[in-house]
């Protein structure tokens, strides 16, 4: 399901540098906080910025107040990592569609690579809260990218870890860990886009459904400007195609990721167009 | 919220040709469309008009990924005019349009004059549609390439082969900043039959991406847009203003009232946003206000009296 | 501080015609000058050579205030050429600048073609001076004020007479924007023989100050430079590379080393600083280790082999 | 003298808003604290922002910090207002030149509107410490627009003030008052150009020295883009001008207020070329 987003001015409440380059910032926003959905979005505007919103997943929300959890990475994450209290911050939210949970029973295995961890905190609480077995595997390249970790496990959830270099738990990839577990009925991804192409061949492969949440160059987050597109399955229920234009004998047609998504089903994402 | 028309002392209204928009505040193509997504969360009568992302003959899949780049003061984009063709617009679109609670322009883009004239003819007439802007920025395929926007003589003849057959409403022509004078591509539009001029469209530019040592964007070039390039768009608008004598619509970074105001000084009677909806929705009901509080401060009682203010050479009607 | 030269195992020197640089980042025209001001707060020496402030024949004293607007992203200058003129130049500027501790790239400016060449070839064999570069982003009073650098022939003529006259250091072209296609006009410099290309200089803007309903700077439009016209300066660095053969030296916006890496691998052998020494007056240093960062990361041991890495039209000589 | 500038770190001690929209903030930044002197300035790299940097006057300096007042015009200043505390800032500075002094004994006044106000704080402090009888007169449009009063106070300075709307001081404009006084040996000035010219035209007139900072656009700060020039008497000491061009019937030069002002006698200055 699509959220109705709206537009809220949004307070921040708290700050924690949680690792060098990452951060946690509460905000009260209470109807996006109520709203919010496991892989819904916000769209940020920067004050004192020339940029178009920037988007950022939520990571927790609990009664009128949600956090975002993010790296560092240039002009309008650096400026939001230090924006003062008593500066006003205008947020729309929550946006894009969201994961869809298995039945109660069922076993679920998360596989988020770094800052991929960020829409499974919500995910995680309603799969406990809907009976799913769920392992959530966490990979990183180094100890001091991992984030996250405390915040799942005190939800109750099972968290494997591992590094690329084995600073922190295993050393391996996440998704050389989940391969490991036993198959699950439902696969949920979200990291790098390699990461997320091995995770979507392996589970269409072994015949498991997976959900992957995408990531694109966002400028108007609305589904508006056409920015954000990704390739899938022609016909795909999430497809804004041209279905007249039947001549053509391409297989794909275009999706928008920040409304049409950002989670798609692993077997509709076209990796090799 | 209020329109910026709303309040009664003030005549916000402008003229577009045969057109009258109830404020002269307008969503710029590609940006905005009929807003449908951004009316979830603004009122969409705050523009007097919106335009429609450009329609092609053929349905267009556009460019690969990624399309899109932020750059310093401004946006980059290769979108590559995605779109589902005119048949489609016309079965599937075009009947949305009547519900749209502002004026409706509509967009042609082509890659030959036979293209533009063929699509801006199937939209002439079409109900909600109150004119038809020509994004002739495309490159030209039967003049090898060159892009119509840069020469006077190829605007001049998807002007003039446009307004041959499309008779129902004002036709738009939407020049390019790349050139080293608009005025003579201004003057040959004019010449040629326009009824207004929307300036500026994106400037070209592109950026490295120095980890993989290639373009960002698939497409290599792009589109430069948004604050960065708001000197440019007001430079291009006072200089055409001095040639012309036929409305101009002013676009370029404007995201706050003052930004809007520096065009309609410069000689824009009216002006479009694009940019400015990805960040700021409201951007046209703050626009509105700034205008309005303008108008009351120096005593006038209608936008028109801004229009051309700062700029001595001033060709056009002060109406 | 160490220059960016000094790391032993990397080749940091490029060669512009017969001109070697110990590195490619170079102090733009206007923003630096010999480096006496910002020499007090950091080493000239940072820089592979710096370009002086443009020389006219006469003494000029330049536009009325304001001349400088700050816009989001950019800086928008209208210094009108403010200068001593050659005769002054040559007695009081010419002697200091053997104790400049970077190589010294003269910029002649001129309104005829006669007086690029009177004033170039008066720079010709200066001690210290090791190229000359020629702005040819004035009007050109012979031909109705048109800009040379608009036009491939005007271009051409003066670097003619330029070459037909300096014979004892390589010229360099340095051209402008404000054109729909920046190759015919690199190629009619390059065929009329200059040893290099400069690009680009200052975008065309202009602001207006609204609650004055005039415009910002007291010469109406100006120039716009800083990082909110780098992706403008890539393109055409871009699209230049891939027209001539001749080595290209990228500016337009350049802050970071990753911002010159991008110009690099468009095809540009040495880059320019100019609006951010305003900002950041260590930025030479910053960018030459970024640049040699890259180059280890690469396992590169000349800065050459990024030239046009990115770009596979690069038509020069990668050395 | 022209101050010999450095390039420094500063770290944020303290930030108050004094009125709405204006602000003062105080900096640790050792060097260019002690190297202060009446009508120097510094130049600031703002982080997060794309633009040149940001000069602004040297309110107090004690020890080795200094303050700066200022209010919020646009972009630069209003994202220094919320710099954050662990947000690094580079500042050039000590800049300028500096007002002189006249000996002990005789009478200043000084004419200062609204944000004008900034140089005198340590105009004063070195006026009193030369035993130098110090008026300072001080307009602003209202009472929200009057700041540095009490610090001007605390000093030991006489301060008298005035507001154009009369809601504090006297209902005048500072030139008004300052009129009032006994002719003084010398005039001081800051503020608006209308101010400043008028105050140059009453001591020009009046046979008073008077000194005045002035303010122009910036580009560089640092005397080599020759963007911030003001027309002066041709062949004053602190043009920078073209002797030998002797055939040109010009009165006037240039001179670059960022390096051989900010500070300039009135009677130097072109007020009407
Ligand atoms: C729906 C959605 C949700 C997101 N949620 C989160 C989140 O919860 N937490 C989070 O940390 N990020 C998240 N992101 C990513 C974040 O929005 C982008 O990284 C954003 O562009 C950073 O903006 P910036 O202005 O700071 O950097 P920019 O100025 O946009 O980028 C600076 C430079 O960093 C590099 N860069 C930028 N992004 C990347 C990248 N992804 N990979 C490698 N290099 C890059 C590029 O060189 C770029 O030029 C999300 C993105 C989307 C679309
Ligand atoms: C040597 C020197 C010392 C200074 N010291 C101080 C100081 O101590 N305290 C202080 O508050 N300021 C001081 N200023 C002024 C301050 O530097 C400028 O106002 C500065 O340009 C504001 O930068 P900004 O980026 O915030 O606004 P900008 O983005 O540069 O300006 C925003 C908009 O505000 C308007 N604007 C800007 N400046 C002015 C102005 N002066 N008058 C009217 N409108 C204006 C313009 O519309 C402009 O577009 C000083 C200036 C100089 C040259
Ligand atoms: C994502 C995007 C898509 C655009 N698509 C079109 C288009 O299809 N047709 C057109 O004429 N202009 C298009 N434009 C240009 C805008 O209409 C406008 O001329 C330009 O963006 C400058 O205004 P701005 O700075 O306010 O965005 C597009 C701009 C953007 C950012
Ligand atoms: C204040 C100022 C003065 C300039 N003066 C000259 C000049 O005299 N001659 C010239 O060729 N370029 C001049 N330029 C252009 C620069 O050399 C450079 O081409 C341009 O600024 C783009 O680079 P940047 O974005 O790094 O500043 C000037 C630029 C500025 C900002
Ligand atoms: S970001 Fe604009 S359509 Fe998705
Ligand atoms: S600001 Fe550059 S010379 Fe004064």
């Amino acid at each position: 399901m699509v959220s109705t987003p709206l537009l809220e001015a949004a307070e921040l409440i708290s700050r924690e540098r949680v690792a060098p380059g990452f951060w946690c910032l509460g905000f009260r926003s209470p109807e996006i906080a109520r709203r919010a959905r496991p892989a819904h979005y916000v769209a940020i505007d920067l004050p004192g910025t020339f940029s178009v919103r920037l988007p950022l997943g939520i990571w927790t929300a609990r009664d009128d107040t949600f956090t975002l959890l993010f790296r560092e990475w240039g002009e309008r994450t650096t400026r939001l990592a230090c924006i003062a209290d008593h500066e006003p911050l205008s947020i729309i939210g929550p946006l894009g569609n969201e994961f869809s949970l298995p039945d109660t029973g069922k076993r679920a295995v998360i596989v988020a690579g770094g800052i991929g961890v960020v829409p499974f905190w919500l995910l995680v609480r309603e799969l406990l809260a809907a009976k799913v077995r769920t392992t959530v595997v966490l990979g990183a390249r180094s100890k001091h990218m991992l984030v996250g970790v405390d915040e799942l496990r005190a939800l109750g959830a099972d968290v494997k870890i591992c590094t690329d270099d084995g600073s922190a738990g295993t050393r391996a990839t996440a998704l050389d860990l989940a391969r490991e577990l036993a198959p699950p009925d439902v696969f949920y991804g979200c990291g790098p886009p390699p990461l997320l192409r091995a995770l979507s061949e392996h589970a269409n492969a072994a015949g498991i459904p997976c959900q992957i949440s995408m990531e694109e160059t966002f400028g108007c987050s609305m589904g508006t400007c056409w920015g954000c597109v990704v390739p899938i399955r022609r016909g795909s229920p999430q497809a804004v195609g041209y279905p007249h234009a039947s001549d053509e004998k391409r297989e794909y047609d275009f999706a928008r990721v920040c409304v049409d998504g950002t989670v798609f089903w692993s077997r509709e994402i076209l990796w090799n167009r | 919220m209020m329109g910026a028309g709303d309040d009664d002392a003030l005549d916000l209204s402008v003229e577009l040709g045969s057109l009258r928009l109830r404020n002269p505040i307008i969503a710029a193509s590609g940006c905005y469309n009929r807003g449908a997504e951004f009316g979830r969360i603004m009122d969409v009568a705050a523009y007097g008009a919106v335009t429609l992302k450009s329609v092609t003959r053929e349905p267009r899949l556009g460019n690969e990924m990624p399309r899109l780049l932020s750059t310093p003061g401004g946006l980059l984009n290769a979108i590559g005019l995605q779109g589902p063709g005119i048949a489609y617009f016309l079965e599937h679109e075009a009947p949305k349009l009547a519900a749209v609670p502002s004026a409706v322009i509509a967009s042609v883009a082509g890659f030959s004059v036979a293209e533009f004239a063929e699509v801006a003819s199937r939209m002439d007439g079409i109900p909600g549609i109150v004119a038809i802007e020509l994004d002739v920025s495309c490159p030209n395929v039967d003049a090898e390439g060159a892009c119509f926007a840069e020469d006077p003589a190829s605007t001049a003849a998807v002007v003039e082969a446009v307004k041959a057959r499309v008779t129902k409403v004002p036709v738009i022509a939407k020049l390019t900043p790349n050139v080293s004078d608009i005025k003579p591509v201004a003057r040959a539009a004019e010449a040629a039959g326009a009824d207004a001029l929307s300036l500026i469209n994106s400037l070209r530019g592109m950026s490295v991406d120095v980890d993989r040592a290639r373009p960002w964007l698939a497409n290599r070039s792009g589109g430069l847009t948004g604050p960065a390039i708001r000197p440019v768009g007001v430079y291009h608008v006072w200089e055409a203003a001095t040639a012309v004598k036929i409305p101009i619509i002013g676009m370029g970074g404007i995201e706050t009232g003052r930004d809007a105001l520096e065009y309609l000084m410069a000689g824009a009677t009216a002006i479009s946003i694009g940019t400015a909806n990805f960040r700021d929705p409201l951007a046209p009901l703050h626009v509105g206000e700034t205008i309005a509080a303008e108008l009351r401060k120096r005593s006038f009682t209608r936008v028109r009296s801004l229009t051309g203010m700062a700029n001595p050479g001033f060709a056009g009607a002060r109406a």
